[in-house]
């Protein structure tokens, strides 16, 4: 097998073994391989947790910033240098918990980036905790007489918000994951990939079993267009669908909608201020 | 006779004092005279009592002054709230009957000239017209600057206008000829090629000198006028300005446009940055360059969140968790806004740590004329470099800066962490990599150290006395000095507050007596020369009721001194 | 007519002529008087902004804290005496943009409040940024070029988060209001009322009138309880739906959760720790 | 005769370290021994290297030894990991066939044993049968604890776990007798009484015993434990424990539970501390109690997230824009954690100010023997008044307290408002009524300053030097100081360290040298000195690779004292 260009080579990886987490990240280097990507062209932007140590493992540009604050940080490097690819990527905890505001808020400024969500539906790092996507019931050292709060749905709520792409995969099933992750990366907006992966050491719950007994995929006669369908089918009681389950096509990037990119993308490290316009501006306060 | 000549404009909010002031402050200064203005106001829309306090002088002002020379109160309630600013020789302008005061009242029959021009909505064009009278400003630069005020309008508005000024000119002038008034302030034709800037406004703009394109922030009185004037001039400029959900996404964003090459500010008031210390050690840890516009007022909580108050030296000086490096200026001109938040982005660009321009409302929503900003002296420092595939963004240098990469320049990859990491910038858990980063960091210290904004001395070299301000005390300190006519006493303005400049040394050493003169309640300033300076304040002089120092109260506190 | 118990008589209330705030202080005082609500039973709990000043004006326990923080405050509130009504009353910028965490977390913790908005679609006290729920186009001194972000829809989100009481209501109609917040007050568990306000000064776009005409009732036809098709009526096309949108009467209040709770319901400041208990617990460590 | 044995005990997270080290040191405390244990760990959940190191002795111990007598490693890569810690003597103890390392391995046949006795998973409990046989322990009480400990699991389980016990013990015994091996640690009969408490354990009951009765948190390392605790006996006590979305809504929470009457208290880390900045400012301008536990780690942003630090006393000391006064507690024993904690409920709620416990992830991790808390000494003061009609909830008054009320009890109406407000708790813009109640706040500092936590003086008396520490650096200073065997030199602990004590006073003055002991790498508390102390100190020994001061390293920096 030809070396995977974003591959790191033989590194430490500070993940459990049979954590579901290897699974994305190799399914993350074979897209963007197969996508023709090169490592100098990509930005991963994480924050704290097990998944949000992704980076480390991806030969890339990389910014490992604050616990639940990649949404920002990636808004920002895409906005600076709108060239860049970029790729925000974190634990459900770090996403729906401590950086929710951000998700929402994302949602609507629609940035050109890829929303790549490990989620475990628990806190793996900090040892076990409920994560808001923790299912009813779920026993921890903090609910310890199980978790009550209503569990997070982050495709409803990312159809609600008219998200422009919205889409939940499995890392169970690689092949199908790295398909929705190149939708994903390919389209002009913000790409919301809520990804189930079992965690082994503290969710005993959902398991890569669980995940695959309860998970099924939408087929080529679902529509993803259609956002009242899509509510129906990412709340409806039972199984959790999986694919590309909501798209808006109409929405402008926000990038787009940045004067600053009205003439040209170059990207902003390039640029210097006008002084002629800045002394011209100067001069009106006389 | 009078060449200094101070009028208060007080109404409640919605009344349009702002209007009289703008184009009045901007007339007569087209008229040859030097102005200052700032304005004090309530947290609310409508209502309330509102005033602006206007100075019209023969020579350059800069500082607001506590006595009132002419009061012109849109509403009866202001007399109340400016009580104890008025002298016997305050003179009260305004239509008489409508405020029917129990004290003499100048009349100025506004009303009435506004109804002669056309209507009620003249009024603030008429009251221009009236002061433009009194102060005998240029009649023909009053009609065509208000023609350029109301360009876009119909002309009949325009022309009504014009008229209400006329007759309000008209009618200050016979307030005068009558004998009623009398101020005749020398002109100084230099004026005219001055230019009115506030804090706000030269802060923006030292920003774009200083290269700044991008800017998120989250609105908060008295921060938001940095983000409305870049955000207005974005398309000029290219400058890419987003409103932040929250300061936690602002700061982060600001700290991720460097990374990625983008010269990012974030602007914000006392609550904001409160939120926003995680994401300043972010830079302290990530050493990417950050710049923070701090504009305080009086806290803790929301406080009184449209007022003025040197309140958070302190938590600029502590935010964030864990030790790192930072630079704080706090310009106490409006010159040195400008040049300052400049030199932030250069400061930051250069050393890789986060840089605060600490203002206040009082800064914020002054101006007075000074002289058109110097653009050659700026230079657009971006200590950016082209990377190879060995590059290594926590490479140890001898000074502690790591040259700076960005994504895509380069065939290098660009390492950005939060964990303690190598050289390459990738996790660790070796104490040995640990300490190195740790000296790295915190060595960066010494090459800020040796390039420092010195302090600013005014008065006499062989002082006794040292007054000892910061930040927006300097202006009124100065003039606070020179009326109180001491000539042992000296003043040290400190346009850089930490590092704490080692210029300043001797000054503290020379001085038998150290008075710090601070808009807070705790001298925090004085702690900071306790622990950087060495030397002890022997006194504060302090205000924090949330209105900025007055000349007349620091000439009186100056005066006191023993 | 009788002065109503929550009204402070002759103030000086610093909203301008003409706002949407005064309708919605006097409708809210009216529904409690009418429920036989007594002023030391309500906690009014706030954040910062025009709406946020309500509880001043409002004869009633409050808090008025940071703003975009009133629902963990209210939410501890109701928790440390749960006793109390309290009702979280704020404006769209606190709740929605600065807040907006605390929204998504507060909805899954259902505690038993009262949520009020007042949505004014733009930033009042700060003089008319826009705020998240501000409309495409509409031009302020931040927004130079127009709101393009995607407005927020608090509706869906709230029936996206399975929220247990979801309303909508309009200032200039007091009656329906009054109406509305009454069940809201009487539901339990979480309940949003987003109230449209109308602010003179710095939104010109949405005024009274626009939001008259912007707006329809759901009638006795419309069935709370689905889904599906609150999802729908809230993110149609055009004019905006009021009345009662969707209710969730299966969830628990938060509260009720509350292990503190299970034997009694004295409030937390009327008790002791168990002294005994801990000499036991702490004679386990031998 | 070694009566102070240091065990380390090495392996990747997941390897069951953890558990040898649970039965050992309670099994080895009811034998009569003194014990001390605490743990370094990187940030993963399994792999890496994570070391226990557990003293036993003679007499109490309460600090970590760098040199190692017994090492068991369950994986080779510890010995590179714990290599500057061995000496010659250092014995190291394990399965040599699966170790093979190229040092001598004393053989003791820990996975044969588990086999023997039904299988791979009792290796565990044959390492403790082991290590428990070496050092002599009772044999009977280890078997009772092991019933005990695993209770609940099948009856097979629980007897082949004590057949690997007896097993183990045998061949430790046996390596004793072979002579390969020699400790006779004399008990002390007293143990059996004392309790086993770690920091984090300390720290939430003294809570308890203070009252706490609500905890809103976001899970952060080191604190998260003090959570966890709390929540596993919500049941037992009543407490509201509720893992909040965010640091932001936690502190929040907790602000408003005080206000509702609830004693609550918020637990976190420097990161997570830097975002509750604004909700701290909040408790200063509402005047609510509110208690904070901060368990540091280092620095800055993410840092080293399982170490420790002492780098973010100037966070809690400045965090919150404004000014308002504040108390800092640093427990340096177990002890103090479980007092002080209790203590922050009381302080809080009589002074109505935020009240910080301040810790770090070596006090959270360890432990050792300490005599039952005495509960008596503890009471619940709630300083709550029932309110009538005419309730003023900011009612100015000599000491700065104002009686505070709680909704629900009484007829009064409870105001709480973040605005600077008048005595009803309503906004106000009155500038008189803003002094008077900034002063009324500050003024507080006055009613703090009068009951401080006094310092702590250990050595002599009559000192020349003095070592000066906070927190957790404690007890290895007073075990360092001690072997350093100096006569002149005294150690002062500081258990509150704002605002500083005036106790203080005295021993700085007596100091012909004071030096400052500090986990951080700027000498944080020896700022606080300067500023509040008025003693510069000269000299510092400070450590900030993210672990702890070991008392060999402190008895080594303390004997270079000149
Ligand atoms: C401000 C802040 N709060 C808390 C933490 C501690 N923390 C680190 S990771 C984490 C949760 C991680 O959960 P998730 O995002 O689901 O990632 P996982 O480990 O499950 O992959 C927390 C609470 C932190 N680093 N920063
Ligand atoms: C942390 C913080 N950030 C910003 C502000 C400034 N601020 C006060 S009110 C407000 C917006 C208010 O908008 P909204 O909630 O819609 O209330 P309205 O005035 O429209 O009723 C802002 C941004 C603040 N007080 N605190
Ligand atoms: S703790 Fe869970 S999520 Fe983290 S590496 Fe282990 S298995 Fe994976
Ligand atoms: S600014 Fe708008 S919301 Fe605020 S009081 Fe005025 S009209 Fe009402
Ligand atoms: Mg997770
Ligand atoms: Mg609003």
């Amino acid at each position: 097998m030809e070396k995977n260009r974003f591959d790191m080579g033989d590194i430490d990886i500070a993940w459990c073994p049979g954590c579901g987490n290897f699974r994305i990240l190799q399914t993350v280097q074979e897209t963007l391989e197969k996508m023709g990507k090169a490592p100098e062209e990509v930005v991963f932007v994480s924050g704290i947790g097990q998944a949000a140590k992704t980076p480390h493992y991806m030969k890339s540009h990389f910014f490992n910033g604050l616990h639940g604050r990649a949404l920002p940080a990636a808004t920002a490097i895409k906005a600076a240098n709108p060239g860049l690819t970029v790729i925000a990527e974190s634990g459900d905890g770090d996403m729906y918990g401590e950086g929710g505001n951000h998700l929402i808020h994302t949602m609507r400024r629609n940035p050109n980036i890829t929303n790549i969500v490990h989620n475990n539906m628990v806190y793996g790092l900090t040892k076990g905790q409920a994560s808001p996507t923790s299912r009813l019931g779920m026993v921890t050292p903090v609910q310890v007489h199980g978790v009550f709060e209503e569990p997070f749905n982050p495709m409803a709520m990312a159809i609600a918000m008219n998200a422009s792409f919205v889409a939940r995969a499995f890392s169970g099933h690689p092949e199908q994951t790295g398909e929705i992750i190149r939708q994903a990366i390919e389209h002009k907006g913000y790409a919301l990939v809520d990804v189930f992966q079992p965690c082994v050491s503290f969710n005993k719950m959902n398991t890569l079993k669980w995940f695959a007994d309860n998970t099924w995929y939408v087929d080529g006669s679902y529509n993803p267009t259609d956002r009242a369908e899509a509510f129906k089918t990412v709340t409806a009681e039972g199984k959790f669908a999986l694919g590309v389950l909501y798209v808006n096509e109409r929405r402008i990037p926000f990038e787009e909608n940045l004067p600053a990119y009205k003439r040209s993308n170059t990207p902003l490290y390039m640029r210097s201020p006008d002084r002629e316009k800045l002394a011209e501006l100067i001069a009106t306060r006389k | 006779m009078i060449n200094d000549v101070t009028i208060v404009l007080g109404g409640q909010a919605g009344q349009g004092i702002q209007t009289i002031e703008f184009i009045l402050a901007r007339v007569l200064k087209r008229s040859g005279y030097h102005v200052f203005s700032t304005k004090e106001y309530m947290s609310r829309i409508r209502g309330g009592q509102n005033t602006i306090t206007l100075r019209a002088a023969d020579r350059p002002v800069s500082a607001l002054t506590r006595h009132i020379d002419i009061l012109l109160p849109l509403d009866p309630g202001i007399l109340e709230h400016v009580a104890d600013r008025m002298t016997v020789d305050t003179v009260i302008l305004g239509d008489a009957e409508a405020l029917s005061l129990d004290r003499a009242v100048l009349d100025a029959p506004i009303s009435r000239i506004a109804r002669e021009a056309g209507g009620k909505i003249y009024e603030s064009t008429a009251a221009v017209g009236v002061l433009a009278g009194i102060l005998e400003a240029d009649q023909t630069i009053l009609r065509d600057y208000l023609r350029v005020y109301f360009r876009g309008k119909k002309p009949k508005v325009i022309d009504q206008n014009c008229a209400a000024a006329d007759l309000g000119y008209a009618a200050g002038r016979k307030l005068c000829e009558d004998g009623s008034l009398s101020y005749s302030i020398a002109r100084d034709e230099k004026t005219a090629d001055r230019i009115l800037v506030n804090g706000a406004e030269a802060v923006a703009l030292g920003a774009i000198a200083g290269g700044c394109n991008f800017i998120s922030s989250y609105p908060m009185s008295p921060s938001t006028g940095v983000l409305t004037f870049l955000a207005s001039h974005d398309d000029t400029f290219d400058i890419v300005a987003e409103q932040a959900e929250d300061e936690i996404a602002a700061v982060n964003m600001a700290v991720a446009a460097w990374y990625a090459g983008a010269r990012a500010m974030a602007t914000t008031s006392g609550g904001g940055l409160a939120l926003m210390g995680e994401g300043i050690s972010l830079a302290g840890v990530l050493e990417t360059p950050l710049v923070i516009h701090l504009a305080q007022r009086p806290g803790p909580g929301t406080g009184l969140p449209t007022r003025t108050e040197q309140g958070d030296l302190e938590l600029a000086l502590y935010a964030g968790h864990g030790e790192f490096p930072r630079v704080i200026y706090a310009p106490g001109t409006i010159e040195e806004a400008f040049l300052l938040s400049a030199r932030a982005f250069n400061t930051a660009a250069r050393c890789q740590v986060p840089v605060f321009v600490l203002t206040d409302q009082y800064t914020m929503d002054t101006y007075y004329d000074i002289p058109e900003f110097e653009l050659e002296a700026i230079s657009v420092e971006k200590h950016i470099v082209e990377t190879n595939a060995g590059y290594q963004r926590y490479r140890l240098t001898e000074d502690g800066v790591s040259p700076r990469g960005v994504p895509g320049y380069g065939s290098g990859l660009i390492a950005a962490d939060s964990d303690e990491h190598d050289e390459d910038g990738h996790i660790t858990e070796s104490m040995t990599v640990r300490n190195a980063q740790v000296d790295k960091r915190l060595g960066k210290m010494e090459l800020i150290m040796k390039d420092p904004v010195p302090p600013v001395l005014t008065g006499p070299e062989d002082f006794r006395v040292l007054l000892v301000g910061w930040g927006s005390t300097c202006q009124p300190i100065r003039e606070g000095l020179e009326r109180s006519g001491r000539t042992d006493t000296a003043h040290l303005h400190f346009p850089q507050v930490y590092p704490l400049p080692h210029q300043a040394q001797g000054y503290l050493e020379q001085a038998e007596k150290v008075i710090v003169v601070e808009n807070n309640a705790t001298a925090q300033f004085g702690k900071l020369l306790i622990l950087h300076g060495g030397r002890e304040p022997d006194g504060a002089i302090l205000k924090y009721d949330g209105l900025p120092f007055t000349v007349e109260e620091l000439a009186d506190a100056i005066t006191e001194i023993d």
